[in-house]
């Protein structure tokens, strides 16, 4: 598995470096090492979502939710933060990844107690969170002015050379690679997402596994919540509209199978990385925006289709003259 | 009682620019009287979300609807159902085609607007250089012909400034980001930004802001004076223009509430619109109101505490 | 309940009462919800019954309804079709270029319907034919299709549709009767007999319960799935034609966001999300919901997206009804 | 005697419709095993996930070591020291081999992380003390479906349990891996644990069970020492009448060649595969498990697609696409794997029995139910299914009287060759002589049958002639006339003839 999976990464990585290297041709500018930070600095947020929808997708559910838990944890913290810009910023990151896990639990809870299919609750909660945006903001937007410096800074503040919302993306994937790696949860994901009845059989309860994966899909959101909102300095109702559907595109290209059971934190980081480069190469080598639509969409199909052949079985052979070639 | 039911149907809810213009209509409302108005729209700024409402108001047979419209076409067929159940239709701010309104308000003449936008960054560039504008969605009726304005008159009136490149950010700040971001990147000249539009000159300013390159790029475009004020405090930007939201509204109801009241839409008609003053209708039956107001160190403070 | 398994040589078709169970079925849910909706309407908004607010409430949902009804036979089957918005933009974007050329009206309602058959042969394409899932596939082809539309037109839009064209959208068949909804009744009657009634519909079910022993069983699963997303793809095409139709002109933005309500709608009408169950009643039930709901809440002057929480709130408490309904009468037992 | 390990008493498990266990009793003894005999459907497996925390009990008691104990889940289960292999592999293919042995129990370090090189070294250690051949460090999806089984057993033995139970664990094991499976039952015994065994083969019942327990439709009907008790004794406590399982003779009315396959050869399953079928002919397939007869198989029914070779059946070439092109054609297979590929779970039986013959009760593709139910009706009722009406859901039947479902569905069809791949496995005594007894009927009726099997005494009772194949190649074909199970097992396991003579 290691072998076949480092492999698949390691095509990612060179796809990746294939574009920047195609950009840097015509525009040598795009490659210096400060451009590239700032692709990582980016694409930090679109990372730390997509490693919370793998979990989620590991274990053969799936989170449409995502994006509206955002735009309403954001909400909730600027309009906090408006209200009482005395607030330090550490206890509202806190509060918003409290609130962001609450509203994640209450879809767990869905699909735990209740064994409502996962894309539905989230189809459901998609709309209500989103809708809840609407009731406590009035529809009115939280803009620049309203917002207090600290809450705009923290994130643009530098530490070893990198800005501080990179250091959020790196610290949220050690954090997510030592669960998925080193503890019994983690492997839970990666164990219902393979085989759910073999999980029962082990003793892992499929329900409440489901439900952290759901917890910490929220949690994560929560937290972006945040830095989106402090990073693009507004928050309205429609903030990260119809990036639910852009976080499983992440996930999908970076090798998470949709079956579940499948995919790494490396390939969830690059997949998001690679949508990354190329959002931000599009409009630097001057294609007309009204091809970028179409190239990122043909982006997915050819990943889907490279990965889709990297995941097939190859099954097992009988042919001792197979086997040896 | 007889009163009289004005909609002012909004691209979306939740705009700032659309929370002051219905402010204005409300003081409208209460300054002719006997008037209830309905302040609706869609969340998001789409056609078809905005037919719906649309629809609902045909259904309780509103007197007049006042609309900027999301897209000029899609809602004719709509609105001329609304005309035919005996509702008045007026477009402001964003119009619709002649077939689906009697009057459009156009909030300021365009080629003042496409004049406007060049002369605010041609203003701060005695030398000229590159700009570039940073629209919002590629289909937004009033941009497109502003931008188109803005082109006509560069070579005559400024013609040291070079315009590079025109991009869409969706009136979405992720998007409009980006496009700002790729503005910078490849064009390393690049001396101005300019966006008609307030969810793209905010993201713009915010790029420059991030990138440390306030004095090197100027920001400029429509903004509300209320969301932009601090990036003409930080220097991103020197000044921007928009007209009066609240003088838009105000006047949007008072031409839907004279059309209801009997009086005619045809080409030289003239309509009071209270304290505004008023305005005559040109040969499409549109009308212009003032000319777009300046904001820059001197005044924005004190109109961002108005809209 | 005692030792059924061992008893008899005999087997009886069914042991339990069809009649019972139909009346305890999702489909009554759903039409008491539809009722309870439309009466709190008539109560909460004196414009509601009135012929021509009922008419025009349809074509809030008819479009929508349309690809729903196409999209819960591929849900049965267990996969899904995200692109159909964008079939709809490029479906709506090619009926311009035709218009441009001097296209008739029977040549553009041709285009539109070929132009969608052929982007659901292509997701077909991908999904049968190399195997991939479904939902990735479509998210992909999202992207690819509505990009299409947008290069073709860019910042520009398509218009001066003939009106025997725009009759399509906005033509009443006789009274208040649009041709929309005539055609949606249609359509869902079509639809019914197809999934309930002929040897397609059978396999339809047996592929979304267990595609591999469908298979094992003799049903050629790759060609019924591809014929599903082709007619997938013929009813976004139709639906493009009626919106395109309705709206009198063509953007590359139309229709966006449509492709998650048509989904709300089956999953909402009792489709199972995870294939091998549901029905077209049902379905079409949703949509009348959808549409009550909606149109209620415009009447009162709601914006959208609190009325985008009801639905939701819907969808959970709908499917989360029986659920707890069966969890409370086993505590009891 | 020595104390009790496990003591149930009066158990009860019912499930909607169907009752699966009623006041069932069963005592488990240190160092001994304990075979559960029943026919299927009788509740043996259910027991066993009551067990071990997957079902609750509605009633009883269950005692491990005299102290009552609840098992509200499978963890709960492994602290009281009970563990089991399942009837079903229940493991992980994209996992690894020492992860799926130890998820659940892994071991931590000062961190309370996983300890990664720790577990794996252990893993190894365990699969090395049973002589498994495996490397612990590869994902498990690698191994062929015996080795996967071993791993199933070496999870059970990394538990440290006193009660080990084992659904069936023969079942898809080769001759070798049960010898070594055997040696590995006698080590347990020898550690004083109490074994619990479930198997439908009567053979190792009474080479390595001490004691047995019989359960007839979910009761317990009889148990006792399997020295002290004759076969036919305890068939007979099993299935409630004597049966005395003797193959059907036939009068072998052998016609012409109906099914030629000439020089079939896939990329790297099979390669050059040739044989004939003749009109009312058995012809048995032989092998080892994995020895590729399933992928032939497949191949003939247009599942797996060949690289080249010839299919031709009555006279004319055919090229199945797909199953649909076979079962068009006339032929048709039973497949091994019942759950996934025989019968559709959540779909009524009717619908299971007419999916195939569907353009036969339907009129111009319209659906005709009353067809239906006849068609089902008489397919089934032949075949004596044990259901309790046609609308009965195929997912709440036994794993035979599936099997069952999926025979009426082919039979349905009238086809002109019938594969059959492994029918009686898993499928208790008295359905194995209903379905032997059914194989005869259908070549007296001019069918052909081909019967993969890896039980000797069905090909050798059965087949009229023998293919036996190894590791993808036919290695003969023989005439079933005095044939001698030796001859068949050398050639299955490549054993030189010098040696074995
Ligand atoms: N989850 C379930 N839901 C409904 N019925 C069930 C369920 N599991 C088992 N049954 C029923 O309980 C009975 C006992 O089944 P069980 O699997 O225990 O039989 P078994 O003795 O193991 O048979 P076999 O030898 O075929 O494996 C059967 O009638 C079966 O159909
Ligand atoms: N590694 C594996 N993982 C899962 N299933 C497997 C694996 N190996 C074999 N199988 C399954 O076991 C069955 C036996 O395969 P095959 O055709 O190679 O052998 P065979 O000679 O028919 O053996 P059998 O006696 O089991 O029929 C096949 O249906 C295959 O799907
Ligand atoms: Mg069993
Ligand atoms: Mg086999």
């Amino acid at each position: 598995m290691n072998r076949l999976l480092k492999t698949r990464e390691l095509w990612l990585a060179l796809g990746i470096l294939a574009v920047i290297v195609l950009v840097t041709l015509r525009f040598p500018r795009f490659s210096q090492p400060g451009n590239l930070l700032t692709i990582f600095n980016d694409t930090s947020i679109l990372m730390m979502l997509a490693l919370g929808q793998m979990a989620v997708i590991l274990t053969r559910s799936i989170d449409l939710s995502m994006a509206s838990n955002l735009a309403l944890t954001g909400m909730i913290v600027a309009m906090t933060n408006a209200a009482f810009p005395g607030v330090p910023i550490p206890l509202l990151i806190a509060g918003c990844v409290v609130v962001g896990a609450a509203l994640g639990a209450f879809n767990g809870i869905l699909v735990w107690k209740l064994d409502i299919p996962p894309i539905v609750v989230t189809l459901g909660t998609l709309t209500i969170f989103r809708g809840l945006v609407f009731v406590i903001s009035g529809g009115a937007w939280v803009n620049a002015a309203q917002m207090s410096p600290d809450f705009i800074q923290l994130q643009r503040g530098a530490f070893l050379g990198l800005p501080i919302l990179s250091w959020f993306a790196i610290v949220v994937a050690l954090l997510v690679y030592l669960l998925m790696t080193r503890t019994a949860a983690g492997r839970a994901f990666y164990a219902i997402g393979v085989n759910p009845t073999a999980a029962v059989y082990t003793g892992i309860n499929v329900g409440r596994t489901k439900f952290l994966a759901f917890v910490l899909a929220g949690a994560i959101a929560g937290l972006c919540g945040y830095l989106w909102i402090s990073r693009y300095v507004i928050a309205s109702v429609e903030v990260a509209g119809g990036y639910e559907l852009t976080i499983v595109a992440a996930c999908v290209i970076g090798g998470v199978s949709i079956a579940g059971g499948i995919g790494t934190v490396a390939g969830a980081l690059l997949g998001a990385l690679f949508l990354g480069v190329v959002n931000n190469a599009l409009p630097v080598i001057g294609v007309s925006p009204f091809w970028q639509m179409a190239i990122s969409g043909t982006a997915i199909l050819v990943a889907v289709v490279l990965n889709g052949r990297s995941e097939r079985t190859k099954g097992r052979i009988i042919l001792k003259k197979a086997e040896a070639a | 009682f007889a009163q009289t039911r004005i909609a002012l149907v909004v691209k979306s809810l939740g705009n700032g620019f659309f929370d002051a213009a219905a402010k204005g209509a409300e003081e409208a409302a209460k300054e002719i009287g006997d008037i209830e108005l309905i302040y609706t729209g869609p969340t998001t700024a789409t056609a078809e979300a905005q037919i719906e409402v649309v629809n609902s108001l045909i259904a309780q047979q509103v007197d007049a609807i006042a609309i900027s419209a999301n897209d000029p076409d899609a809602l004719v067929p709509v609105l001329q159902r609304a005309q035919q159940r005996g509702i008045k239709v007026i477009s402001w701010d964003s119009g619709v085609a002649p077939e689906g309104r009697s009057i459009h308000l156009n909030p300021s003449d365009i080629g003042l607007i496409g004049e406007t936008i060049i002369k605010l960054a041609a203003d701060y560039l005695p030398e000229g250089g590159d700009v570039a504008i940073l629209s919002a969605a590629s289909t937004a009726t009033n941009q497109n012909a502003w931008i188109e304005a803005a082109k006509a008159v560069i070579p005559e009136k400024f013609p040291n400034i070079n315009l590079v490149a025109t991009v869409y950010g969706d009136d979405d700040s992720v998007k409009s980001t980006e496009e700002a971001r790729g503005l910078i990147a490849a064009y390393p000249d690049l001396k101005a930004i300019i966006a008609p539009t307030t969810v793209g000159v905010v993201a713009a300013a915010q790029v420059v802001t991030d990138q440390n390159l306030i004095g090197k790029v100027n920001v400029t475009g429509l903004a509300l004076p209320s969301e932009f004020k601090q990036f003409i405090d930080n220097g991103a930007s020197q000044a921007v223009a928009l007209w009066n939201p609240i003088d838009l509204g105000y006047s949007a109801v008072y031409l839907a509430k004279a059309l209801v009241d009997g009086q005619e839409a045809a080409p030289g008609a003239t309509f009071s619109i209270g304290k505004v003053g008023e305005v005559t209708l040109d040969d499409t039956n549109s009308a212009a109101m003032a000319a777009p107001f300046q904001f820059d160190k001197s005044n924005i403070e004190e109109f961002s505490k108005i809209y | 309940m005692t030792d059924t398994t061992a008893t008899g040589r005999h087997l009886p078709d069914r042991l339990d009462n069809p009649v019972k169970s139909a009346v305890l079925s999702w489909e009554s849910l759903l039409v008491l919800v539809a009722l309870a909706i439309f009466i709190a309407n008539s109560f909460a908004s004196p414009y509601f019954l009135n012929e021509w607010s009922l008419s025009d409430m349809t074509f809030n949902f008819t479009e929508k309804a349309l690809i729903a009804l196409a999209m819960a036979l591929v849900i049965i089957t267990g996969e899904i079709d995200l692109s159909v918005a964008s079939i709809i933009a490029l479906a709506s974007t090619m009926m311009g270029l035709a218009l441009q050329v001097g296209a008739d009206t029977p040549m553009l309602v041709a285009v539109g319907i070929g132009v969608g058959i052929l982007c659901g042969a292509f997701n077909g394409f991908l999904i049968t034919g190399l195997k991939l899932p479904s939902i990735v596939v479509t998210i992909g082809t999202m992207s690819l299709f509505r990009g299409v539309a947008y290069i073709v037109l860019g910042d520009q839009s398509f218009k001066g549709y003939p009106a025997s064209f725009s009759w399509f959208g906005q033509g009443y068949v006789f009274w208040v009767i649009s041709f929309e909804l005539v055609l949606f009744l249609v359509c869902a009657l079509i639809f019914y007999v197809v999934l309930h009634h002929t040897n397609f519909g059978r396999r339809v079910f047996a592929i979304g319960n267990n595609a591999t022993a469908a298979r094992f069983s003799g049903v050629r699963v790759d060609r019924i799935k591809f014929v599903l997303f082709c007619l997938t793809g013929l009813m976004s095409g139709l639906a493009a034609v009626l919106l395109t139709a309705r709206l009198g002109s063509t953007r590359p933005s139309i229709a966006e966001g449509f492709e998650l309500e048509a989904v709300t709608m089956v999953v909402l009408g009792g489709v199972s999300i995870l294939g091998g169950s549901g029905t077209i009643i049902g379905v079409v039930l949703a949509a009348l919901i959808m549409g009550l709901v909606t149109f209620g809440l415009g009447l009162l002057n709601v914006p959208g997206i609190v009325m985008s929480i009801f639905i939701g709130s819907l969808l959970i408490v709908v499917i989360a009804l029986p659920i707890l309904f069966r969890m409370w009468r086993q505590r009891k037992a | 005697m020595t104390d009790l390990i496990l003591t149930l008493s009066g158990i009860s498990k019912s499930f909607p419709g169907v009752r699966a266990l009623h006041n069932v009793s069963l005592e488990l003894y240190p160092g001994q095993v304990t075979a559960l005999i029943g026919e299927n459907g009788a509740g043996k497996s259910t027991l066993v996930k009551t067990l071990t925390g997957i079902y609750q009990p509605d009633e009883g008691e269950i005692r491990v070591k005299g102290e009552v104990v609840t098992l509200p889940t499978a963890i709960s289960a492994s602290d009281a020291g009970i563990t089991a292999i399942h009837q079903e592999t229940v493991l992980f293919d994209e996992l690894s081999v020492a992860e799926n042995i130890y998820l659940g129990h892994a071991p931590r370090n000062r961190l309370g992380m996983i300890d990664w090189k720790t577990m794996r070294n252990e893993a190894q250690k365990t699969l090395d003390a049973m002589a498994a051949g495996i490397d612990a460090g590869i994902p498990l999806k690698e191994l062929g479906i015996a080795k996967k089984h071993l791993v199933a057993v070496a999870r059970a033995l990394s538990v440290d349990a006193q009660v080990v139970i084992m659904d069936e664990p023969t079942a898809a094991l080769s001759q070798k891996e049960i010898e070594e499976l055997y040696v590995l039952v006698e080590l347990l015994k020898q550690d004083g644990k109490a074994i619990l065994f479930i198997s439908h083969k009567f053979d190792e019942i009474f080479r390595i069970c001490d004691r047995f327990t019989v359960f007839r439709d979910g009761e317990m009907v009889g148990k006792g020492f399997i020295k002290d008790t004759p076969e036919n004794e305890i068939v007979k406590l099993m299935v409630g009448r004597s049966v005395d399982h003797i193959f059907p003779q036939r009068e072998a009315v052998i016609g012409g060649t109906v099914l030629e396959v000439k020089g079939l050869s896939h990329p790297t399953e099979f390669e050059d595969i040739s044989f004939e079928v003749r009109k009312g002919e058995i012809l048995g397939f032989y092998g080892l498990v994995g020895a590729g007869r399933s992928e032939v198989m497949q191949a003939v029914f247009g599942m797996t697609q060949i690289a080249s070779g010839a299919i031709v059946l009555d006279g004319k070439a055919i090229a199945p696409k797909s199953p649909a092109d076979a079962v068009e054609a006339g032929i048709v297979y039973v497949p091994e794997e019942r759950g996934k590929q025989g019968v559709i779970t959540g779909e009524p039986i009717y619908r299971n029995v007419s999916l195939p013959s569907l353009d036969k009760t339907s009129r111009g593709g319209f659906l005709r139910m009353a067809e239906e139910f006849a068609l089902a009706r008489t397919y089934t009722e032949r075949l004596d299914l044990r259901a309790s009406s046609l609308s009965q859901n195929v997912s709440t039947l036994s794993g035979g009287n599936q099997q069952k479902v999926v025979i009426a569905k082919w039979l349905a069809t009238l086809p002109k060759v019938i594969i059959l791949d492994e029918p009686t496995k898993g499928i208790d005594i008295g359905s194995k002589a209903a379905v032997h007894e059914f194989m005869g009927e259908l070549v007296s009726q001019g069918l052909s049958v081909i019967m993969v099997s890896s039980e000797l005494p069905e090909i050798l009772g059965m087949s009229d002639r023998v293919v036996v194949m190894r590791e993808g190649h036919i290695i003969e074909t023989l005439e079933n006339k005095n044939l001698q199970p030796e001859t068949l097992v050398r050639l299955a396991a490549g054993i030189a003839k010098e040696k074995a003579a």
